[in-house]
């Protein structure tokens, strides 16, 4: 009746376990009374949940990366502090079979739940507003893809308590990922869990490249794009390219372990490395994924606090998508040490090499961006300054490891794990941190505190150097990543720095909640009414903050780079309205509660296949179909704005503007 | 029915100019039919040099698909379509290094490290 | 000058034991703590060199040593510049220096274009044709120069083992690898199981062991001591004590150990070998006076003596 | 950026512009929109059948002792289905201009024609599958069958769902007539067909005929 699943599977010999996931349930129920008492749900419902409004769905991204954020940082907290104890003999508190779970899930929750949410909230709430667009391509779409991202991120959570999580690394490289060698449900909540959210990311992904190539504002060419909008142009058709990937090299897996194929294993001609191979095709341009974006943050708010067109637009431009189509050419870097013959381990080791001039070019575009600016010294410049010193250290412990004899000694060493480190905190988080700072006055009109950012920006930016700087000795010293124990004491000095260094980060972390509690609640003080608080130059700092649901109520006309700021310079065209406007009547995406539904029988379907519960899995897809087709008889899809009301709105958020 | 705006190009699928007739269907069935005909007969001759017989599917094949992509998907270099003939431009590209890019890796992985046992046999 | 801080360091006792007995005497002056941190910054440090790849004992490692040199400073002199110019231009272009010009306009120029692509390409030119030639020049499988005949020996990590036969010798032994100094050493490995990787690394490049497959490797050893062994590439519960001690020992040295291994009484045959293979993470070593035919062949076929049963792991 | 006078809204950008380049219009109509993001769609989708196209030409070697591609296939087998295929490939064309011309019962009779041919090839599909696992040569056989049933069921799965869609479709255009969201998604269906045949034209060429 349920599959493999029984008492047995809830851990409760294990007190850790039982008590994180008491605490953390305690706290869910906690949160769902508070919502039932105060009646908050048809809000919510209403508002949130069904929303099809880019700027909800990009601010419900963040909240997912932020809270999924903290369960990343205990996982890595555990390790930190179980390395710093579990030396020469002694066990540390976490046995193997824990120690394994638990860093498997932090690198897959950091890549798939904190980095891409972030990644993905910040273009869906930024990329229409600047293309001077009133939505995405398919605002329905949208939702779902960010309800599917929701339900894996509720598997993983689910297999905290319910079960398990993967043994096996974040790539769950097989054999050891077979059903030979991981019997358990494991790597199956692993598989699940990023089919479905894959499967939203390839949506979404699609969904925001229609967007940029056909939804611009009139006058928008591609040569006036804001820079960000090419980032994330060329994110996304990394996201289209590299995720299907993703998707049939898992169900490859999953035919393996449910259905006795023979891809992978070691046995009847089963070919492991082909898995290898097939996970790096994607797994190398994700981590572009990632960090494009990041580099479009920077962009925009090196050029907007500098005061400063961004120099060289043309060859940022250029420079992206070359890093982008070069991300598709340098896999087999991540698999140099598994004997492939010298030409090839040559070839790709130059091709990953040649990403570095491209980047170098971004480099030196931001440093000459700051040259002649008059620089102000707000959070957001912050974060950028503290990317530019410490990816630079990042990019180029990357360039040492693609020289193939070099990467033989480093390969999987903790000088590796620096490496992601550096650029994945050094570049995604900074920029995610950056992004975050210098878009909320848009989306909620008002500042976020200053000097609590800038305290979270040092925590940050010290308490990363303290935790992996470290680390790049101990790899050159021969230690070696994913262990739960070590034998070597002259090691342990710098395990402790490293887990003081991730205190560091806590205590960021930690100000980062309370710099968004008192921001809130001094808001009044920190309100923007122009709607363009960072003196900005792109399109989103012309409209009020927060913008109303249809961002544009009449299309801008694009004539050049930086249109808001050109349009700044001749302020009487902006203010005085010579000849009345004319609004006309808006038709609006309807709210839609399509994705939610999905997302729940795309939850039941995964975990019953997890357990495989065979009728529990058919009423889930059942019950997803049904969906699906509920929704493609729905005419009743857009609601009409009448052209008073949106008149009406404009006039009075006009008038609070030039007031203030 | 809706304006037949160009604005940002046209869509795939539809040609705008002729809007997609029975001819064209006609026509590249015939080619098709052709091109299939042609690839199943090279693959049962003795006509072809033998090792010469995978390349010319290949080339029946990509002229294939290329026959379906013209008069049934309507895609074509025209301006409008210029987003169209790019993502497709793209598409070929990843489609080539996924596949190509799969033999060369593991073709040198398995030449690197065939067990003994098959090296032995290779032997003459 | 880095063995002989090797060698200096190798008689001062473990960190570890330096402090704790010092801290309990009460009459520890300020002066004396602080020479005990300085000590232990020191020990620290220099420690760091010892053991891992920057104390290459043989020609692979030390090539390759010189490359990670070469490419940091190259590298660093790129990138420190940059750091620099960073906070450099941060600071004076600060919206409260007067003496800044403020160019709110400027925002292209050809000479800088110029620059800023060539100076990376530049870079890459150099590192790129390195690492082309590293490739070939230190690929795994190529034999050493060297005047006397490579050592065969084969590896084959089990769960969580590394089993080394020497088939010129007959002998096999457990987690301990001897060889001699100054011989080329011919490696061919396999696994039982899942994936694992061969490493040393004072020797120098590691490789990846698989099942059913054979990858090749060429190590030397030129001076004599112990190294560790690591896998490489995580393999399941027992990983982090898939450690091994390699010897370097002289060319006499060698010979004694193996005849003291063909005195042992054990051999290693199909039912010591099925036994081996089953799941285990307890530790210890053992040498084989014999070895049953060609049992690294059958492994690395696929078809090992015994089928092992993986599914026994848990 | 002047958002003020007559700003150019898209319903009027074509008419008296048309000296403006295509990309600085402002943004397209829906059915583009739509359009191109389902071409999107197709390509990525495309990306799928290239990941086991690589994983079927990497294992198709490994047959683990068991029977090979030229030992399972039969050719006139294949030349039928592929037949089936084309020839929807033009019906579903036929059936798609019958769209354009918002004619009923021409679109009636050209899909279910297609229906037909697409069920047809299923059926070819589904007996070569069963006679095959009965005769020993499943799936788990060996990797070269593991890569055979995947990349081939998984064409099949992508005409079933394509049947399914079909169906949806009829009954779209049987209840809520021609609206311009029904001719859309009727598009999007004849683009998904037509690529199917386009994987199929892989499939015949590197599984069947390349079997050797
Ligand atoms: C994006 C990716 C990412 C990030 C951010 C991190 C962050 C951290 N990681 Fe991560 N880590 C990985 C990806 C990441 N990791 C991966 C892929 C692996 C490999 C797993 C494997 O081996 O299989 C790994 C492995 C790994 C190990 C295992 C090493 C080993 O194998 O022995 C360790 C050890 O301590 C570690 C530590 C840390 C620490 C201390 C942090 C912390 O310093 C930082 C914590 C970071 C955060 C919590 C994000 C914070 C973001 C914000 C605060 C933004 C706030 C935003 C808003 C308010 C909107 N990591
Ligand atoms: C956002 C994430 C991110 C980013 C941006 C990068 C960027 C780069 N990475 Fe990294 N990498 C990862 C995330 C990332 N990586 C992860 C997660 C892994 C491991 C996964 C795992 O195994 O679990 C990994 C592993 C990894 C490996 C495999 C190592 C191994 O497994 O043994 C290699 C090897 O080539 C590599 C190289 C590079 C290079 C060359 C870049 C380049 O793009 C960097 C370019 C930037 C610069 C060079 C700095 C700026 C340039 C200048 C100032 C100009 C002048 C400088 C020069 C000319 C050199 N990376
Ligand atoms: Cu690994 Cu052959
Ligand atoms: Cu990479």
């Amino acid at each position: 009746m349920f599959g493999r699943l029984t008492w047995a599977a809830i851990p409760f010999d294990q007190p850790i376990v039982i008590v994180t996931s008491g605490v953390v349930g305690a706290m869910l129920a906690a949160i769902l009374l508070l919502v039932t008492v105060k009646g908050w749900w048809p809000y919510l419902w209403r508002e949130w949940l069904t929303s099809v409004d880019h700027k909800r769905i990009g601010v419900m991204y963040m909240v997912l990366g932020l809270v999924m954020l903290v369960r990343g940082f205990s996982d890595a907290i555990m390790m930190r502090s179980q390395q710093a104890l579990a030396v020469a003999g002694a066990a540390g508190y976490l046995p193997p079979e824990h120690y394994d779970q638990i860093f498997s899930a932090h690198g897959t929750i950091m890549i798939f739940f904190v980095a891409m949410p972030f990644v993905l909230g910040l273009m869906n709430f930024a990329v229409p507003l600047q293309l001077g667009v009133r939505d995405v391509a398919f605002p329905v779409l949208n939702s779902v893809s960010f309800w599917l991202t929701a339900s894996g991120v509720l598997l993983v959570n689910l297999s905290l308590f319910v079960g398990e999580f993967a043994r096996t690394g974040w790539l769950a490289y097989p054999p050891l990922s077979e059903l030979a060698y991981s019997p358990g449900v494991g790597v199956d909540y692993y598989l699940w869990s990023l089919q479905i959210s894959g499967l939203g990311t390839l949506l979404s992904g699609i969904n925001l490249t229609t967007t940029i190539l056909k939804l611009r504002a009139p006058g928008m060419g591609y040569s006036r794009m804001p820079i960000f909008c090419w980032t994330a142009l060329a994110s996304n058709l990394l996201i289209v390219a590299a995720f299907p990937v993703l998707t049939a090299t898992f169900a490859m897996l999953l035919l393996d372990r449910y259905c006795d194929f023979h891809f992978f294993t070691t046995e009847l001609g089963g070919n492991p490395m082909m898995y290898v191979n097939l996970i790096w095709i994607w797994g190398h341009p994700e981590v572009y994924i990632l960090i494009l974006p990041a580099f479009g943050v920077f962009s925009e708010v090196v050029a907007t606090f500098s005061g400063k067109p961004l120099f060289g637009y043309r060859s940022m431009v250029v420079a992206t998508m070359a890093i982008c189509v070069l991300s598709f050419l340098v896999w087999l870097h991540h698999f140099f040490t598994m004997g492939a013959g010298a030409d090839v381990n040559g070839f790709f080791g130059i091709a990953t090499m040649i990403i570095a001039v491209p980047t170098g070019v971004k480099i030196f575009n931001w440093l000459f961006t700051l040259y002649g600016g008059k620089i102000r010294f707000s959070v957001p410049i912050y974060w950028t300054l503290g990317f530019m010193v410490t990816f630079v250290i990042g990019g180029m412990t990357g360039v040492m490891m693609a020289i193939p004899p070099a990467d033989f000694v480093l390969h999987n060493s903790l000088f590796l794990i620096a490496h992601f480190h550096n650029t994945a905190i050094g570049g995604v988080v900074f920029g995610a941190m950056a992004g975050y700072t210098y878009w909320f006055p848009k989306a909620f009109g008002f500042k976020l505190n200053e000097r609590l950012g800038k305290a979270v920006f040092w925590c940050w930016f010290i308490g990363f150097y303290l935790a992996f700087m470290p680390l790049y000795a101990l790899g050159l010293m021969g230690a070696t990543r994913r262990m739960q124990h070590y034998s070597n004491p002259e090691w342990q000095p710098f395990m402790l720095v490293a887990l003081a260094g991730a205190v560091f980060i806590l205590l960021g972390i930690l100000l980062t909640v309370v710099q968004l509690v008192v921001s809130i609640r001094t808001r009044n003080q920190n309100r923007d009414l122009t709607g363009d608080p960072w003196n900005g130059r792109t399109l989103e700092w012309s409209i009020p903050s927060p913008p109303p649901a249809w961002n544009f109520a009449l299309l801008p006309q694009v004539e050049r780079t930086d249109a808001f700021w050109m349009a700044k310079q001749r302020p009487a065209a902006l203010h005085e309205s010579g000849a009345p406007k004319t609004y006309t009547s808006l038709h609006l995406p309807r709210s839609n509660p399509t994705g939610v539904l999905l997302a729940f029988c795309g939850t039941v379907l995964g975990f019953a296949l997890i357990w495989r519960i065979w009728w529990l899995a058919a009423l889930g897809l059942f019950g997803a179909i049904l969906v699906a087709l509920v929704q493609a008889w729905r005419t009743d899809q857009e609601i009409l704005v009448p052209a008073a009301e949106v008149e009406a709105f404009e006039r009075t958020s006009a008038s609070r503007r030039s007031f203030a | 029915m809706e304006a037949p705006s160009q604005a940002q190009g046209s869509a795939p699928g539809v040609e705008v100019q002729t809007h997609g007739s029975r001819r064209t269907y006609l026509i590249g069935l015939a080619y098709a039919v052709v091109l299939t005909v042609a690839s199943f007969w090279a693959a049962s001759t003795d006509l072809v040099y033998a090792p010469g017989v995978p390349i010319l599917l290949g080339v029946f094949a990509i002229a294939q698909m290329g026959v379906h992509l013209v008069f049934f998907l309507h895609i074509s270099s025209a301006p409008d379509q210029a987003n169209n003939f790019l993502a497709l431009a793209f598409g070929i590209f990843v489609v080539a290094l996924i596949v190509f890019g799969s033999l060369i890796i593991m073709g040198n992985l398995n030449h690197g490290m065939m067990p003994m046992e098959r090296l032995m046999q290779m032997q003459p | 000058m880095r063995h002989a801080a090797g060698a200096l360091f190798q008689r001062v006792p473990p960190v570890g034991g330096i402090g704790p007995k010092r801290v309990s005497s009460q009459h520890d002056s300020m002066e004396k703590h602080r020479c005990r941190v300085v000590l232990l910054t020191a020990t620290v440090l220099l420690s760091s060199c010892r053991q891992g790849v920057l104390d290459p004992r043989g020609p692979v490692g030390t090539a390759e040593r010189l490359m990670l040199y070469d490419a940091t400073a190259i590298m660093l002199a790129v990138g420190v510049p940059v750091i620099l110019l960073t906070l450099a231009f941060a600071w004076w272009f600060r919206a409260g220096n007067p003496y800044a010009r403020y160019r709110p306009d400027w925002e292209y120029s050809g000479r800088i274009e110029m620059i800023i692509w060539s100076i990376p390409a530049l870079v890459i030119l150099f590192l790129g044709g390195i690492a082309w030639v590293g490739s070939h020049q230190l690929d795994p499988p190529r034999a050493l120069k060297s005047n006397s005949p490579p050592l065969e020996v084969q590896v084959v990590s089990l769960d969580w083992q590394w089993l080394f036969i020497y088939p010129g010798q007959h002998v096999a032994s457990l987690n301990h690898l001897v060889i001699p100094t100054s011989v080329p050493v011919r490696f061919s490995l396999t696994s039982t199981s899942v994936m694992n990787s061969f490493f040393i690394p004072q020797l120098g490049s590691q490789i990846y062991t698989m099942a059913g497959m054979t990858t090749q490797l060429n190590l030397q050893a030129d001076h004599q001591g112990t190294y560790r062994g690591i896998s490489a590439q995580f393999s399941g519960e027992g990983f982090a004590d898939m450690r091994f001690d390699v010897d370097a020992v002289s060319g006499t040295g060698f010979q004694a150990w193996l005849s003291g291994v063909r005195a042992s009484s054990q051999v290693l045959d199909a039912a010591t070998f099925t036994q081996l293979a089953s799941p285990s993470r307890a530790k210890g070593t053992a040498t084989y006076a014999d070895v049953s035919g060609d049992l690294f062949e059958a492994i690395a076929a696929g078809h090992p003596p015994a089928a092992s049963t993986p599914l026994a792991r848990h | 950026m002047s958002v003020v006078e007559g700003a150019l809204s898209p319903e009027h950008a074509l008419g008296d512009a048309a000296s403006v380049p295509l990309s600085l219009r402002g943004p397209a109509p829906t059915r583009v929109v739509a359009g191109f993001g389902f071409w999107l769609f197709l390509l990525s989708d495309i990306l799928i059948f290239a990941a086991l196209f690589a994983a079927y030409a990497v294992l198709s070697g490994e047959t683990a002792g068991g029977p090979t591609g030229a030992q399972l296939f039969e050719t006139r087998h294949v030349f039928i289905e592929t037949a089936c295929l084309l020839a929807s490939s033009v019906t579903c064309g036929f059936g798609s201009l019958a769209v354009q011309r918002t004619d009923r019962s021409s679109t009636y009779f050209w899909m279910a024609v297609t229906f037909v041919l697409g069920a047809t090839f299923l059926r070819l599909e589904a007996s070569e599958f069963t006679s095959m696992v009965a005769s020993g040569a499943g799936p788990s056989h060996s990797a070269f069958l593991s890569a055979f049933f995947a990349l081939v069921g998984t064409h099949g799965l992508h005409v079933t769902v394509g049947l399914a869609w079909l169906v949806v479709m009829l009954l779209q255009v049987a209840t809520l007539g021609f609206q311009p969201m029904v001719t859309r998604r009727f598009f999007c269906f004849a683009l998904f067909w037509h690529a199917l045949d386009i994987v199929w034209v892989g499939v015949f060429t590197i599984v069947y005929l390349g079997a050797h």
